[in-house]
C-alpha cells in the first residue's frame, strides 16, 4: 500500500496514508483530484472494485466527508479515499461512468444527505423515501426522535423514576 | 435434455411413505433452555438501580414504585416495568443487571386484543414467574467491571516505624479505569450523610474534568481532601457494584480529584463569598461540623469566628486520626480553603476559660456548639486507676502535639473500634522507632465479625504486627507489688449480641487469660466534655440521654444556641460535615427571619 | 428447444437522464408492478416493469418499503445499544451484521476477542450461511413453480434454527456476537445434535439434487437465462457466489481470511456459465462447504475458554476518533461495515455495505431488459438479494 | 442486698408475704434513686430518672401480682423462660458514688445492686424446697436478671460503643 | 438515549405535489382519439366502506362466525421481519393448513392481514391499499413489539409506532419476532374471538373511517390515491 501511495503522491495531492490492520488504509484528497486518482487506481493499480461510497456528516466543521472505498481484489488491499466537501453547497463529482453501480450510491446520498452529483442518472428520483418533505434524514441536524415524536403518536401512560431522585424524594425530601 | 433428466426427479417419490415431519402439538412447544423468552425478576434481590433502563436501547423499561418495596440503603425500591410494545429481547438488561435478579423465562406466548396490556412488572404476577428455564447470563457481569483497581499502598515493613501516609492515591489512568466501573445509578447518594453527588464527580473523573469534579465536591463537602482519605465510605456499602464484585472505590476517586487540583486553583474554582451581611456567628470547636458550618455561613457573607481550645484547628480529624491515615498538610489545605472564605479561627481559646458562653451570646447573633467527643471513657475495672493505664484519645492528642508519650515494650489495648486501631498502630510505630520491634496486644469485647473498626483497619493492624484477641472481656488490670502494671486479665466472651443484634453478653469464666504488658490503653467509648456550658446553662438546656437535646434542624432548647457534630449525633467525619451544612442552614434561616422581622 | 432471444436493437434507449424514451400512451407498452405484495418477489420490494407483450423492456427496482433508518438510529445509540439493532438489517442471515459490527468496534477500540469467541463466531456465521442458502434453494425452486424445494429447505432450515435456539437463545435474531466476544459457550451435547441436523440436511440436499438440479424443466428454464457477463462484475460490484458462478474464484474467507478461516480446510466453489443455473449450483456446492466447515469447527474449536474479552463499562463506552471497514464473505457476497467514530460514546456514522445493494439495484436493472416476464422472479431470486440490506 | 435483707425474706411463709417484702426493697431503691436525681448533673439525670422509674414499675408489678389470685400460673409461665445471666461483669465493681456521680458510676452502682439482688434471690430459691415459695424466688431472680440485662445494654451503649 | 433537541422543528409546511401521471389531463388514444382522463377516479372506486350488519338471527350469525373462523386466509404480504416466521407455518413442520389457515397471493382472496412487525410509511400506504382491497369480514393481526408501541424503531423517522391508529387491529402477538408456535397460538385465539363475534375490525374501520383517514394522511405525505381504494 505504501508503494502505491508513494507513487500516486507524485501526481496527486494526497494526504498522508493512514493504515489500519488487514490491508486497509485511508487517505484524503482534494475534490478536484478525485476523479483522476480513482481512474488511475482503477486502471493502473488494480483497484477495480468499488466497495462502497458513502458520506459522513461533520456538521461542526461544516463539511461532508465522502468516502470512496476501493478494493484491489488481487492483492487484498482496500483504500478508503476521503473527500471533504462543503456542507452548505454539498456537491460531488459523479463517478457513474467509471462504475455504473455508483449511480445508486449517488442517488442515496442525494436523498439521505442532500449531496448533489450533477450528471448522475435518475438522481432526483425517489429512492428509499417516499413523499419526504423534511431535511435529508442522515444529516446530523435532523433529529430522528423529535421528528418521530412530532409525527407518530406514541402509546401514552408511561412514567419512569430516576432512582437517585426517587430516593431523595422519599428519604430526604428537603435535601438533608 | 435426456430422458434421464425427465425421470430422475420422480425418484424422490420414494419418500411418499415416510413419516411426516409435522409437530403434532406445536402450540406451547417448550423453547430451548436458554431461550430468551419473557422477563422474570426476583424482586427481593432487585435493588432498583435502573441500569436495565439505562442500557435499554428501545426505551422499553420504566422504573416504577411497587407496593411493599420501599427505598432503603442501597436499594431504591423501584422495580423495572417492561413494555412489550418496545422490547426486542436482546437481554442486555439481563446481562447488565447488577444483582442478577433480572432473568428471562423460556415462555414466549402472549396474545392479547388490548395493546396496552403488554406492560408489566416482572416478578409480580406473571404466569411464568417461577419458570426455571430460560436465559440467564453466563457467569458474572461482563458489561461493567467487577474488580476494583488496586490501590498502591506502602508495604507493612516500610510503613511501620514512621507516620508517613500509607495510601498512594490513584494515578490518572487508574482513576479512569476505576471511575469507568460506575454505572451511575445514584443509589449511593442517599446513603452518604452529606448526599454528595457521587455519580457526577465520578463522571468528572472519567471525563478528566477535574475542575468540574472539584466544584461538585465543594457543593456538598468542604472536607473532601479529608474525606477522600478517612471517610467511613458508607456509600461503598450501598454501591450497586458490590452485588457481584467490588464496590466502586468512591473514596479514592474523591481523593483523586482533590489530588489533581492545585490548592490555589481550588479557591479560584469555588469562587468568592457573598457580600458581607454584617451578621456574626460564633462556632465553638474547629472540627468538621463546626468548620463546615463556618464555611457555609462565611460563603453566605456572614462573619464567622471559630473558637478552638487546642493549638490547631481540625478537631478529631487532627487529634484523633493518626498522621499515617491523614497527613496534617492535607487537613491544613482543607482548612486553608475555609479560612480563605473569611472564617476566623481562634485557636488556644477555650470557651469557659478564655471566653465565657455569656460573652459569646452577647457578641454574636448565634452560637453553634460543635465540641465533639474528646473525653475518653474508662472500663473502670480494678486497677485502671493510677499510672500505666492511659486513655487512647489523650494519647492520640499528645502524639499529634508532638509530646513525648509514655511507652512500653509490651502494650495492651482495650477496644475494637477505629480509635483502638489508631492508637494500637500509632503506638506500634513509636515502639518500632524506640525499641525496634512492635509489641501490641489488642483485646476487644466484640468478636471479629462484630468489630466496630473498618475491616481494612483490622487487616492493616495485623500486617503491622498488632496481635488481636477478639471476644475478650476485661476483668482487671494486673499490677505487681509495686503497683506497676503487669498485664490485663480477661474472660472470653461466648457471644456478645443476641439474634436481634442487641447487646446480650455471655461470658465464659473458665477461659481466663492474662495478656502481659506493662502498659494498658483504654480505647472504648468517648464522651463530650460539656463542662464549658457552666452549671446554669446545663440546667437550662434540655437533654436527651446524656446529649444536648436538638430538633431535626439542630436547634437546642435555647433559641440562640445550636449544636451539631459528634457531641449530639455522630459518628464520623462525613456525618459531621452533613450536620455542619444542616446547622448552617438553620442558622441562616434564623438570621434571615430576624432580618425580615426588623 | 425454445429460446428467448429478443432483438435488443429494437428497444427504445434510455435518455441521458436514465429515463426510457417511450410513450406509454401509445398502448404498445404496459407498466407492470411486481411487488411489493407479490409472491414472485424477494421480500418486501418491487420491480417496476415496462413490458411489451411478455417481454420486459425496462425494469426499475423500488426499495424503501423496509427502510427503518438504521444508520441514523445507530448514530443515536451507544456502542452497546447498537448491538441489538444491527442484526435486524438482514433477516435471513443476521449474524453477519453482528460479526462485522463487533469486529469494527473491536478494531477501533483496540480489543481482541478471545480465541474461543473467534471459533464460536465462525461457527455462528457458517450456521447462518447454511440457513441463508436454505432460503435460496427453496426460493429458486419456488420461483420456477417447484414448490417442494421450498417445503424441504424450510424444514431443514428450521432444524438449524433449533440449533441456533439452543446455542444463542433465539431463532431468528440471535444477538450472540457482542463487541468483545460472544455471549456464551456451546450447550452440552450440541455437537451430536448438530451432526443429526447436518445428516438430515445432506439427505434432503441429495433429494434436491435429484428433484431440482437434475430436473429437465429446471435446467431448461435456468440455463442460459440471466447471464451476467463477467466483464460486468467489476463495474457493477458483483461479489460472492454471483461472481463465482462466472468463474471468478474470489472468496473473502480465502483471500482475506478473517476469524479462524485460515485454520479451516475448504475449497471455493465456482462455475463458468454465469447464468441462473450456475448461480444455483455454486450455492448448492457452498452449502456442502458450510456443512463441512461446521463439522470441522466443532471438531477443532477449543472446548473451553473465556467467551468475552475484558471490555470497558458499556454504559459509557467511548471510542477514540477513527474509521475502519470490516468485511466478510456472507452468503450473497461481500458484506461490510464502515464505522466512523468521533471520540464520543456514540458512533459518528455506520454504513452497511450489503451485497444486495449492488446486485438488486444497478445489476438487476441492467439484466432485466430482454427477459421474459416469467423469468424475472427466477432472475431476481438467483441474484440472492435481501431488500433490508439495500435500504437498511 | 444485704444479709439482713436475706434474713427478712427467709422467714416468710407465703408467696404473698415474699412479694410484699420484695416490694418493700424496690420501694427503698426507688427512694434512693429519686433522692439521687438532684445530685447529678442535668445531662445524666435521665439515667437516674429511668432507674427510679424501673424500680417503681417493679413495685407495681409485685403489688399487682401479690393481689392476683392467678399468681402461681403467671409465675409458672414466667419461670418457664429462664433468663440467662451473661456475667458481663467488668462493670460490676462497686463504685464510689460520691456526692455528684457521673453516668458511668451511676450505671455501675445500679448494676451492682441488680446483680446482688439477683444473686440473693437465686440463692434463696436454691435453698427453698420445691413449691410456690421456690417459684416466687426464681421468679424474682428472673426479674432482676432481666433488669440487669437491660442496664448492661445501656452500659455498653454509653461506655463501650459511645462516640466512635 | 439522547434527549430530544428542542431546537429541532419539523418542517411541516411542504406538501408533495401529485405525480404527473396521476393528474387529470387529455391524452390521445392509440386510435387517434383525444380523451380526458382522471386517473385517480378512473382507477379506483370512491364509495366509502359500510358497516356490515349482523344477521337478524343469532344462530345464523354464529354459523357465519364459525365458518369465518375456520377459513382464515392470510394475505401473503411480508411487510416486515416477522414474515420470515410465517414461512415455517406454510411448510410441513408447523403446518398451519391443518387449522384451516392458508396464505393467498392476493388481497381479493384473503380475509386476514398479518402486519409482521414495523411498517415504514411507504409500506403503510401499500398495507392500507391491501387492507381496503380485502373482502369483509376481514381481520388484522399485529405481530411483535413494533405494531404495539413502535418496538425497537421507536425513534425512527420512517416507521409508524402504533398500528391501531391506521388500521383496526383485532389481535396482537408479543415477541420480537413471535415464534411460529406463538403465531399459531395467536391464530387459535383469533378463531375464538371470531366465533364469539368479537372481531369487528372491519366495521370499526367503516365507523371511524374519517379518523383513520386523517391519521393515515398525517403520515403518508405522498397521498396519490383516493380516500377509499378497492
Amino acid at each position: 500500500m505504501r508503494d502505491i501511495h508513494a507513487l500516486l503522491k507524485q501526481r496527486h495531492r494526497l494526504g498522508p496514508l493512514e493504515p489500519r490492520k488487514g490491508g486497509l488504509a485511508f487517505v484524503t484528497v482534494p475534490r478536484e483530484n478525485l476523479r483522476g486518482l480513482l481512474l488511475e487506481l482503477r486502471d493502473t493499480h488494480g483497484f477495480t472494485h468499488l466497495v462502497l461510497l458513502t458520506a459522513v456528516d461533520w456538521m461542526e466543521d461544516g463539511l461532508f466527508q465522502l468516502t470512496y472505498m476501493l478494493n484491489n481484489r488481487g492483492r487484498d488491499l482496500t483504500l478508503g479515499i476521503r473527500v471533504m466537501i462543503d456542507r452548505e453547497e454539498a456537491q460531488g463529482d459523479t463517478i457513474h461512468d467509471m462504475w455504473p453501480t455508483a449511480a445508486t450510491y449517488q442517488r442515496e446520498l442525494k436523498e439521505m444527505f442532500g449531496i448533489d452529483f450533477p450528471g448522475s442518472p435518475r438522481l432526483d428520483e425517489e429512492f428509499i423515501l417516499e413523499g419526504w418533505t423534511d431535511l435529508p434524514p442522515y444529516r446530523r441536524d435532523f433529529d430522528s426522535l423529535a421528528y418521530s415524536q412530532q409525527t407518530y403518536a406514541e402509546r401514552p401512560g408511561r412514567v419512569t423514576h430516576d432512582p437517585r431522585e426517587y430516593m431523595k424524594s422519599k428519604l430526604y425530601p428537603d435535601g438533608v | 435434455m435426456g430422458l434421464r433428466e425427465v425421470l430422475t426427479p420422480f425418484t424422490v417419490w420414494k419418500h411418499v411413505f415416510d413419516d411426516p415431519v409435522t409437530i403434532k402439538q406445536p402450540i406451547g412447544r417448550p423453547a430451548a433452555e436458554r431461550y430468551r423468552g419473557f422477563h422474570q425478576n426476583d424482586l427481593d434481590t432487585c435493588i432498583g438501580c435502573g441500569t436495565c433502563e439505562a442500557i435499554c436501547q428501545n426505551g422499553a423499561i420504566d422504573m416504577v414504585a411497587v407496593a411493599g418495596y420501599d427505598p432503603e440503603k442501597g436499594n431504591s425500591g423501584l422495580k423495572p416495568q417492561i413494555d412489550y410494545g418496545r422490547c426486542c429481547w436482546c437481554a442486555l438488561c439481563v446481562d447488565v443487571c447488577m444483582t442478577g435478579s433480572l432473568t428471562m423465562s423460556n415462555e414466549y406466548t402472549w396474545v392479547d386484543t388490548d395493546p396496552d396490556a403488554f406492560r408489566f412488572v416482572p416478578g409480580l404476577e406473571e404466569p411464568w414467574k417461577d419458570d426455571e428455564e430460560g436465559y440467564e447470563r453466563e457467569g458474572k457481569r461482563v458489561l461493567s467491571g467487577i474488580e476494583r483497581i488496586h490501590m498502591e499502598e506502602m508495604e507493612p515493613e516500610a510503613r511501620i516505624g514512621n507516620f508517613d501516609e500509607i495510601v498512594a492515591g490513584y494515578s490518572r489512568a487508574e482513576a479512569i479505569l476505576e471511575a469507568d466501573r460506575c454505572v451511575e445509578c445514584g443509589l449511593c447518594v442517599a446513603t452518604c450523610p452529606a448526599h454528595m453527588s457521587i455519580p457526577d464527580y465520578i463522571a468528572a473523573v472519567r471525563d478528566q474534568d477535574y475542575d468540574r469534579g472539584l466544584q461538585l465536591l465543594y457543593e456538598t463537602n468542604p472536607f473532601s481532601e479529608v474525606c477522600g482519605r478517612v471517610c467511613t465510605h458508607k456509600c461503598e456499602g450501598s454501591c450497586a457494584a458490590l452485588h457481584e464484585g467490588d464496590p466502586i472505590a468512591i473514596r479514592w476517586l474523591k481523593r483523586h480529584i482533590i489530588d489533581e487540583v492545585p490548592f490555589d486553583r481550588r479557591i479560584e474554582l469555588i469562587g468568592q463569598p457573598a457580600e458581607p451581611t454584617g451578621r456574626k456567628v460564633a462556632i465553638i470547636g474547629a472540627g468538621p461540623a463546626g468548620l463546615t458550618a463556618a464555611f457555609d455561613l462565611a460563603r453566605a457573607g456572614h462573619g464567622v469566628v471559630v473558637y478552638e481550645a487546642l493549638a490547631h484547628a481540625g478537631g478529631m480529624m487532627r487529634y484523633g486520626i493518626p498522621e499515617y491515615r491523614l497527613p496534617y498538610d492535607a487537613l491544613d489545605r482543607d482548612i486553608g480553603v475555609i479560612e480563605a472564605m473569611g472564617v476566623e479561627i481562634r485557636t488556644n481559646c477555650r470557651v469557659g476559660r478564655d471566653v465565657t458562653m455569656d460573652e459569646l451570646r452577647r457578641d454574636h447573633d448565634a452560637v453553634v456548639l460543635t465540641i465533639g467527643l474528646h473525653m475518653g471513657r474508662s472500663t473502670r475495672v480494678p486497677g485502671t486507676e493510677g499510672a500505666g493505664v492511659e486513655k487512647a484519645v489523650d494519647l492520640l492528642r499528645r502524639i499529634t502535639d508532638g509530646e513525648k508519650v509514655p511507652l512500653a515494650e509490651q502494650i495492651v489495648v482495650i477496644g475494637g473500634g477505629n480509635v483502638a486501631m489508631d492508637i494500637a498502630r500509632s503506638m506500634a510505630r513509636l515502639q518500632k522507632a524506640e525499641f525496634g520491634k512492635v509489641g501490641i496486644t489488642l483485646t476487644a469485647l466484640e468478636d471479629i465479625d462484630h468489630f466496630l473498626a473498618d475491616p481494612e483497619e483490622v487487616v492493616e493492624s495485623r500486617e503491622e504486627g498488632v496481635k488481636i484477641f477478639d471476644a475478650r472481656g476485661p476483668q482487671e488490670v494486673m499490677r505487681d507489688a509495686e503497683g506497676k502494671v503487669t498485664g490485663l486479665r480477661t474472660w472470653r466472651v461466648k457471644s456478645i449480641f443476641d439474634a436481634e443484634g442487641r447487646f446480650a453478653p455471655a461470658y465464659d469464666q473458665s477461659d481466663e487469660r492474662v495478656h502481659a504488658g506493662s502498659m494498658v490503653i483504654e480505647a472504648i467509648g468517648q464522651a463530650a466534655d460539656t463542662s464549658l456550658l457552666g452549671a446554669a446553662l446545663t440546667e437550662a438546656l434540655e437533654w436527651n440521654r446524656g446529649r444536648i437535646k436538638i430538633d431535626t434542624a439542630f436547634r437546642t432548647s435555647e433559641p440562640w444556641l445550636f449544636a451539631a457534630g459528634d457531641a449530639v449525633k455522630g459518628p464520623d467525619v462525613i456525618s459531621a460535615v452533613a450536620d455542619g451544612h444542616r446547622v448552617a442552614r438553620t442558622v441562616m434561616e434564623k438570621l434571615a427571619a430576624r432580618e425580615v422581622a426588623q | 428447444m425454445f429460446s428467448f432471444k429478443p432483438d435488443r436493437s429494437q428497444y427504445p434507449a434510455p435518455g441521458p437522464d436514465g429515463k426510457l424514451q417511450i410513450d406509454l400512451e401509445t398502448g404498445k407498452y404496459l407498466k407492470l408492478w411486481q411487488g411489493p405484495n407479490h409472491p414472485g418477489i424477494t421480500g418486501n420490494m418491487s420491480v417496476e416493469l415496462t413490458v411489451c407483450g411478455d417481454e420486459v423492456v425496462e425494469g426499475k427496482t423500488h426499495v424503501g418499503y423496509l427502510h427503518r433508518g438504521f444508520e441514523k438510529l445507530m448514530e443515536r445509540r451507544t456502542f452497546i445499544q447498537v448491538f441489538p439493532i444491527v442484526c435486524r438489517v438482514c433477516v435471513p442471515e443476521p449474524d453477519f451484521n453482528e460479526y462485522c459490527y463487533a469486529a469494527a468496534v473491536e478494531d477501533l477500540a483496540g480489543i481482541e476477542a478471545p480465541e474461543y469467541a473467534q471459533w464460536m463466531r465462525t461457527l455462528i456465521l457458517e450456521m447462518g450461511r447454511f440457513n441463508s442458502y436454505m432460503m435460496f434453494l427453496g426460493g429458486i425452486g419456488g420461483a420456477l413453480g417447484l414448490g417442494i424445494t421450498g417445503q424441504w429447505m424450510t424444514y431443514v432450515r428450521d432444524l438449524m434454527l433449533d440449533r441456533f435456539e439452543e446455542l444463542t437463545g433465539a431463532r431468528i435474531y440471535h444477538m450472540f456476537i457482542l463487541p468483545g466476544g460472544v455471549r456464551g459457550h456451546l450447550p452440552e451435547g450440541f455437537e451430536g445434535r448438530m451432526e443429526e441436523v447436518l445428516d438430515t440436511a445432506e439427505r434432503y440436499l441429495a433429494d434436491i439434487d435429484r428433484v431440482m438440479f437434475s430436473n429437465s424443466v429446471f435446467k431448461t428454464r435456468t440455463k442460459g437465462v440471466g447471464v451476467i457477463d463477467p466483464a460486468l462484475f467489476e463495474p457493477y460490484g458483483v461479489t460472492g457466489p454471483n461472481a463465482r458462478a462466472g468463474g471468478v474464484a474470489k472468496d473473502l474467507r480465502k483471500d482475506s481470511p478473517y476469524l479462524v478461516y485460515d485454520q479451516l480446510d475448504f475449497e471455493v466453489a465456482t462455475a463458468t456459465d454465469s447464468d441462473i443455473f450456475a448461480r444455483a449450483t455454486v450455492r448448492r456446492a457452498d452449502v456442502q462447504t458450510s456443512i463441512d466447515l461446521i463439522r470441522q469447527i466443532l471438531k477443532k474449536m477449543p472446548k473451553t475458554g473465556p467467551a468475552m474479552a475484558k471490555i470497558p463499562n458499556v454504559l459509557h463506552w467511548k471510542i477514540p476518533r477513527g474509521e475502519t471497514y470490516i468485511k466478510g464473505e456472507c452468503s450473497r457476497g461481500e458484506y461490510g461495515y464502515y464505522l466512523v467514530t468521533d471520540g464520543t460514546g456514540y458512533p459518528r456514522r455506520i454504513n452497511v455495505r450489503g451485497p444486495s445493494y449492488t446486485h438488486a439495484m444497478a445489476l438487476l436493472e441492467h439484466l432485466i431488459p430482454g427477459t421474459n416476464i416469467s423469468d424475472v422472479a427466477a432472475l431476481m431470486v438467483s441474484l440472492h438479494t435481501y431488500p433490508p440490506e439495500i435500504e437498511r | 442486698m444485704s444479709e439482713t435483707n436475706k434474713a427478712k425474706l427467709t422467714g416468710k411463709a407465703t408467696v404473698r408475704e415474699i412479694f410484699e417484702t420484695a416490694t418493700e426493697f424496690e420501694k427503698v431503691a426507688h427512694r434512693f434513686y429519686t433522692e439521687l436525681i438532684p445530685n447529678v448533673s442535668k445531662d445524666i439525670r435521665w439515667l437516674v430518672e429511668e432507674l427510679a422509674e424501673e424500680e417503681l414499675e417493679h413495685v407495681e408489678l409485685f403489688t399487682n401480682l401479690s393481689k392476683n389470685p392467678e399468681v402461681d400460673a403467671i409465675m409458672a409461665a414466667e419461670i418457664a423462660r429462664p433468663v440467662a445471666d451473661g456475667k458481663f461483669s467488668d462493670c460490676v465493681h462497686t463504685p464510689d458514688l460520691g456526692p455528684n456521680p457521673d453516668d458511668q458510676a451511676v450505671l455501675q452502682y445500679a448494676l451492682m445492686r441488680e446483680s446482688a439482688a439477683m444473686d440473693q434471690y437465686t440463692e434463696l430459691a436454691q435453698s427453698t424446697p420445691a413449691g410456690p415459695l421456690k417459684d416466687a424466688f426464681v421468679f424474682l431472680a428472673n426479674e432482676e436478671t432481666k433488669h440487669k440485662a437491660e442496664l448492661e445494654k445501656i452500659y455498653y451503649e454509653t461506655v463501650h460503643s459511645g462516640g466512635v | 438515549m439522547k434527549d430530544v433537541d428542542d431546537k429541532f422543528l419539523k418542517n411541516l409546511d411542504r406538501t408533495v405535489p401529485l405525480r404527473e401521471e396521476l393528474r387529470p389531463r387529455k391524452v390521445t388514444t392509440p386510435d387517434g382519439q383525444e380523451i380526458e382522463i382522471e386517473p385517480l377516479k378512473d382507477y379506483f372506486c370512491e364509495a366509502a366502506p359500510k358497516v356490515h350488519a349482523k344477521s337478524y338471527f343469532p344462530i345464523v350469525e354464529d354459523f357465519y362466525n364459525w365458518a369465518r373462523a375456520n377459513s382464515l386466509w392470510i394475505l401473503g404480504f411480508g411487510t416486515g421481519c416477522g414474515a420470515i416466521e410465517m414461512r415455517p407455518l406454510m411448510t410441513p413442520r408447523f403446518d398451519a393448513y391443518r387449522y384451516g389457515i392458508q396464505w393467498r397471493p392476493t388481497p381479493r382472496q384473503s380475509n386476514l392481514l398479518m402486519i409482521s412487525g414495523y411498517l415504514s410509511v411507504k409500506t403503510l400506504k401499500r398495507a392500507i391499499r391491501a387492507y381496503e382491497q380485502m373482502q369483509g369480514p376481514k381481520y388484522v393481526v399485529g405481530l411483535g413489539s413494533c405494531t404495539i408501541n413502535g418496538g425497537m424503531y421507536w425513534d425512527s423517522y420512517n416507521t409508524i409506532k402504533r398500528l391501531d391508529q391506521y388500521l383496526p387491529v383485532d389481535l396482537y402477538i408479543a415477541g420480537c419476532m413471535p415464534r411460529p408456535e406463538a403465531l399459531l397460538a395467536g391464530f387459535m385465539e383469533l378463531k375464538k374471538l371470531i366465533k364469539a363475534g368479537k372481531c369487528e375490525g372491519a366495521n370499526k374501520y367503516a365507523e371511524n373511517f374519517a379518523t383513520y383517514k386523517a391519521n393515515q394522511k398525517s403520515v403518508i405525505k405522498d397521498w396519490d390515491m383516493p380516500d377509499y381504494n378497492w
